[in-house]
């Protein structure tokens, strides 16, 4: 079974080398349909991949090159249910993604597939790889396809300015990442994460360790785009096309948080063992300030991609913060929280793209009123932003509960990051009001225009948008409610956070225990997660309410200066990016040295 | 942010970095004692196991050929990407004239880099026993065919760089290395295991089946470099007639 | 010694290619920081690295430096 | 001289964040951008240096030769592609950025962009 993970990647990268060889002889439809049936196996061989590491991890040793002694000469990928999961979803994504651009972009689609298809075989080489600098190969790649992606309608300076401000801001977090691998493997010896984590247990250099770890889990979170990395995300996002938001929304963000969380069970939980709350602090922190920070800044946007983008932000907070609490149960609402979130967003995405080809606006107050006679999309829309608020048994909520299980030592947490979520959503909210019911105020000065978006061809064909994103959004909704999903993503994140079983299934090929299977049911949840979840969609519809009506209730100057204020900090300068990029650097690890010294 | 409130947050930040990346290098083991194990054993292993004179060269394109892939593709994708913006900026391809007019500097410009061409094969071609390689050999294969073709005239160089032979040269040199991967898995054994045995060290085919990878980048980055040059000189061309 | 001679360059040469802020002198220095690099680099007994350090600093960069700051003079 | 290598790669690394920071043209920026990668060459290849070792290529020595370490030259070889290709990226985006906004410096595109 094991020779089914090298095919993960090499699927979609020879699809794409079939897709650019052959650019100028087949036809685009040709193309394209090689680029769904590359996208679509990956989905597929994902899914058995991870049906298949539920029994035990998968471990594929690249060139036969199997560790001696303990010792890892060659690059392996290890395939747990998580990873696995991830790599399926990326499969599954990017198959949407293209399905959709196939009905979506006209005429543009020169090297469109190549691209999205190299993206996608590089998240899936991340999600598997057990070797630090093939994760860093595999994210430089993500990385190069993508910026080529945003930049992608080259007529307009914002997506060019978007793709220069993201490939800069991933471009220095991909040399933190190398200093921090350069400073690991002199110390080490070894590239193997499995092989890394057990060196490090031994043995002092201190600052050393710590210095590495800081600059990994920076650069990672450059990708994942957390408060203070996160100003170049919603600069790209707005301006790409809407399929390739989709993608990078659903999962090539949260790739980075796979990174932190990885490095972190596989590398540095055994060094700071004894410090552990230290390191989990600082991601809590830095997840329930990107969270709320997010919220706020989706609630200032009316240019639909952009309050998605910052919406991503919210979310990507909120799963940073289950990461940060650093027991399994935190993991697994991470890892549910990020599917629901990936569907539901990616569909609101897709959603955007097809306001775009028929009401040629992503405009929240443009477009006032003017989706009342498409009731099916705004069915759509309703059902996806509530569900990213979380009622009980919808959309994210089963990520929440499981992140509220996790904090239950530290109350104030789950609140926190319920808000946040609300926040995002009803800023939705408040935009699929004035679209699609034509209701509220219709000029609100706080929310200041951004570039217009030129709308894609005549051409696009309604009868394949409407069911691709109907299809992502109803699958969005339907998360929590899947029998038997919880126990699975518990069992899987204790797994992923067992670093011995990993280090000796990696190094020395010892199976873990069989475990007994799992039941198929629901889980029975606390009443606290039922109450946050009805509690945070009734806040949304306050706040979205409270939205619609801001402008006739006068200026708050109270929540007008900072509102200004926050949003001058997001200023679209790179200059300001990558000092504060050099900031919370400095800052993160500054608190690291002075905590776990 | 003016500019001088930037540099003021960014200032000390900065000091902060930095003093962050000394503690670090001070935990390093002093400057000449690398202490391995990763290293050491690849170069212990490297003749015995692999036939292989030149450790790097077995590095890249066996022990860890995967990373070489993946770096295989993230040229790929950079040229298709810069394709995407240069192309596609909706720019007319005009006949051009061509730049260089003296039949002597034509002379010399096609007899010095046909010079870069062949060292470029060379350093290609012998890249298990010596320095050199697929990507050092790649590169100056390109850039010697690059002045070459400015030298000789636009129009010689916008045949050579017609995508119809440089696109699927660049699939077929990103693609190969991923078929040579599949190759091994096919035959039962992982991904990417060198399945042609092994040459006799020192000799120009020592590497077994890294030798086909070795080959499969040389032509990926000469047709990427290729493509990417083309792209840029055409550019500077566009702006000459303008 | 020569390594010692040779980091001292490499790092002079760093500010001098970020501090010359003239694009088309800034190419020309970065050339010569990048030659710097190559002689580093042989010291440090990495000749693979050094010769493609040398491909592509000798013909990479500039090509795709000078077009692009032609480009934008006009 | 021990650990003159190391601080050299650091000193590069923050000068390259430096001239980021501060730099008025995109063109430049796209090169100080390399000089900050290029502290990582130097910082690789530090740490794997054995002293008096020669060159991890065996054509013509005895077995056993001291060398230095092969791994991390192969890491450079990696890490100096991934710059070539992140720069002309950046430089094609700043033509395309240049022919719709006429400038290359951040500030002024950021302001027109609003």
């Amino acid at each position: 079974m094991s020779w089914l993970l090298p095919l993960l990647v090499a699927v979609p990268l020879l699809g794409a080398a079939l897709t650019a060889a052959t650019d100028h002889v087949l036809p685009r439809h040709v193309k394209d349909l090689i680029g769904i049936a590359a996208a679509g196996t990956t989905c597929a061989f994902g899914i058995l991949v991870m049906l298949r590491s539920e029994q035990g991890d998968v471990v594929h040793w690249f060139g036969g090159w199997h560790p001696h002694g303990g010792v890892a000469l060659g690059i392996d990928f290890v395939a747990d249910p998580l990873s696995a999961a991830l790599a399926a979803l990326v499969g599954g994504i990017v198959l949407v993604a293209l399905v959709f651009s196939w009905a979506y972009l006209e005429e543009a689609a020169l090297l469109f597939d190549t691209l999205m298809l190299v993206c996608c075989a590089a998240m899936c080489g991340f999600a598997l790889s057990g070797d630090l600098f093939n994760m860093f190969v595999w994210l430089e790649l993500m990385g190069v396809a993508a910026y080529a992606l945003t930049g992608f309608e080259v007529k307009e300076i914002g997506p060019l300015q978007g793709a220069v401000n993201f490939a800069i801001v991933n471009g220095i977090g991909g040399y933190l990442i190398v200093i921090g691998i350069a400073l690991a493997y002199a110390r080490t010896g070894a590239l193997n994460l499995a092989q890394i984590g057990v060196t490090l247990t031994t043995g002092g250099g201190r600052g050393l360790v710590v210095v590495a770890m800081t600059l990994v889990v920076c650069g990672f979170l450059c990708k994942a785009a957390v408060v203070p990395f996160h100003l170049w995300l919603a600069d790209a996002y707005a301006v790409a096309p809407a399929p390739v938001c989709a993608v990078f929304a659903a999962v090539m963000t949260d790739i980075g948080l796979l990174g932190v969380a990885r490095v972190y069970w596989t590398v540095f939980s055994h060094p700071f063992a004894a410090h552990a709350p230290a390191v989990g602090d600082v991601l809590l922190a830095l997840g329930i300030a990107t969270a709320l920070l997010g919220g706020v800044m989706a609630f200032l946007q009316r240019h639909l991609k952009r309050m998605l983008a910052y919406s991503v932000t919210c979310h990507i907070g909120i799963m940073l913060a289950g990461i940060g609490l650093l027991v399994p149960a935190g993991l697994a609402g991470t890892a549910d929280l990020l599917l629901a979130h990936a569907l539901l967003v990616a569909g609101l995405f897709l959603a955007t793209g097809v306001l775009l080809a028929l009401l040629r606006s992503v405009d929240e107050l443009q477009l006032y009123g003017k989706g009342r006679r498409v009731r099916w999309l705004a069915a759509l829309w309703f059902g996806a932003a509530l569900g990213l608020a979380g009622p009980p048994y919808v959309g994210v909520w089963a990520g929440h509960a499981l992140i509220d299980e996790a904090a239950s030592g530290r109350p104030w947490i789950p609140p926190l990051l319920w808000i946040a979520g609300a926040l995002a959503s009803a800023s939705l909210l408040r935009a699929g009001v004035r679209v699609f019911l034509g209701r509220g105020a219709e000029r609100d000065p706080l929310l200041s225009p951004e570039m217009r978006e030129q709308p894609p061809g005549r051409g696009t064909r309604l009868a394949i948008l409407a069911p691709a994103t109907a299809v992502t959004v109803v699958l969005g909704l339907l998360v929590s409610v899947v029998p038997g999903l919880t126990q699975r993503t518990e069992e899987a994140a204790a797994r992923f956070s067992d670093r011995a079983a990993y280090a000796s299934l990696v190094l020395r090929g010892a199976a873990a225990p069989h475990t007994a299977p799992l039941p198929f049911a629901l889980e029975p949840t606390s009443l606290e997660s039922v109450l946050y979840g009805i509690g945070a969609v009734l806040l949304a519809a306050a706040l979205a309410a409270f939205g619609l009506r801001r402008p006739q209730l006068g200026g708050i100057p109270l929540l007008v200066a900072p509102a200004r204020a926050v949003k001058a900090v997001h200023s679209g300068v790179i200059g300001d990016y990558v000092m504060w990029l050099t900031v919370g650097t400095a800052v993160i690890g500054g608190i690291w040295a002075v905590a776990l010294r | 942010m003016s500019r001088r409130a930037r540099l003021a947050i960014f200032a000390p930040a900065l000091v902060g970095f930095a003093a962050l990346l000394v503690w670090g290098v001070a935990g390093l083991p002093h400057f000449g004692h690398y202490r391995g194990p990763y290293g050491h054993v690849v170069n212990r292993i490297v003749i015995p196991e692999r036939h292989v004179s030149n450790a790097v060269n077995a590095t890249t394109y066996d022990i860890r050929g995967f990373d070489t892939m993946g770096e295989e593709f993230i040229l790929f994708a950079a040229v298709t990407g810069v394709v995407l913006l240069l192309r596609g900026s909706g720019r007319t391809r005009a006949e051009k004239d061509d730049v260089v007019r003296s039949d002597v500097v034509r002379a010399a410009g096609a007899v010095a880099p046909a010079v870069v061409v062949l060292v470029g094969l060379w350093v290609a071609a012998f890249g298990f026993v010596t320095p050199g390689g697929g990507f050092q050999g790649g590169v100056a294969v390109a850039g010697g065919a690059a002045v070459l073709f400015v030298t000789l005239g636009y129009r010689a160089w916008s045949r050579l760089g017609n995508e119809s032979i440089l696109d699927p040269l660049e699939g077929l040199g990103a693609g190969g290395y991923v078929v040579v991967g599949v190759a091994a898995l096919a035959s039962g054994l992982p991904f990417l295991t060198n399945i042609f045995g092994f040459g006799v060290a020192g000799t120009l085919r020592s590497g077994g089946s890294a030798e086909l990878l070795n080959w499969a980048a040389a032509i990926e980055v000469a047709a990427a470099n290729l493509i990417l040059m083309t792209e840029f000189v055409e550019q500077y061309l566009v702006r000459g007639r303008s | 010694m020569i390594q010692a001679t040779l980091l001292a360059l490499v790092a002079l040469g760093a500010p001098a290619v970020v501090l010359t802020r003239d694009p088309l002198r800034m190419a020309v220095v970065n050339g010569l920081y990048g030659l710097v690099l190559v002689l580093l680099f042989v010291a440090l007994a990495a000749p693979d690295v050094a010769l493609s350090m040398l491909v592509v600093s000798c013909i990479a960069y500039p090509l795709v430096l000078l077009i692009a700051i032609s480009r934008s003079r006009s | 001289m021990s650990y003159a290598p190391y601080a050299v790669a650091a000193w590069i690394c923050v000068v390259g964040l430096y001239g980021i920071v501060t730099s008025r043209n995109l063109i430049h920026l796209g090169v100080c951008l390399t000089v900050t990668q290029s502290s990582t060459y130097v910082l690789l290849l530090a740490v794997g240096y054995v002293h008096n070792g020669g060159p991890p290529i065996f054509t013509g020595v005895p077995p056993g030769t001291r060398a230095v370490d092969p791994v991390v030259q192969a890491l450079t070889l990696t890490d100096i592609v991934v710059s070539v290709t992140v720069l002309a990226l950046i430089l094609a985006l700043a033509l395309d950025v240049h022919r719709h906004a006429g400038t290359i410096d951040p500030d002024e595109i950021a302001e027109l962009h609003g």
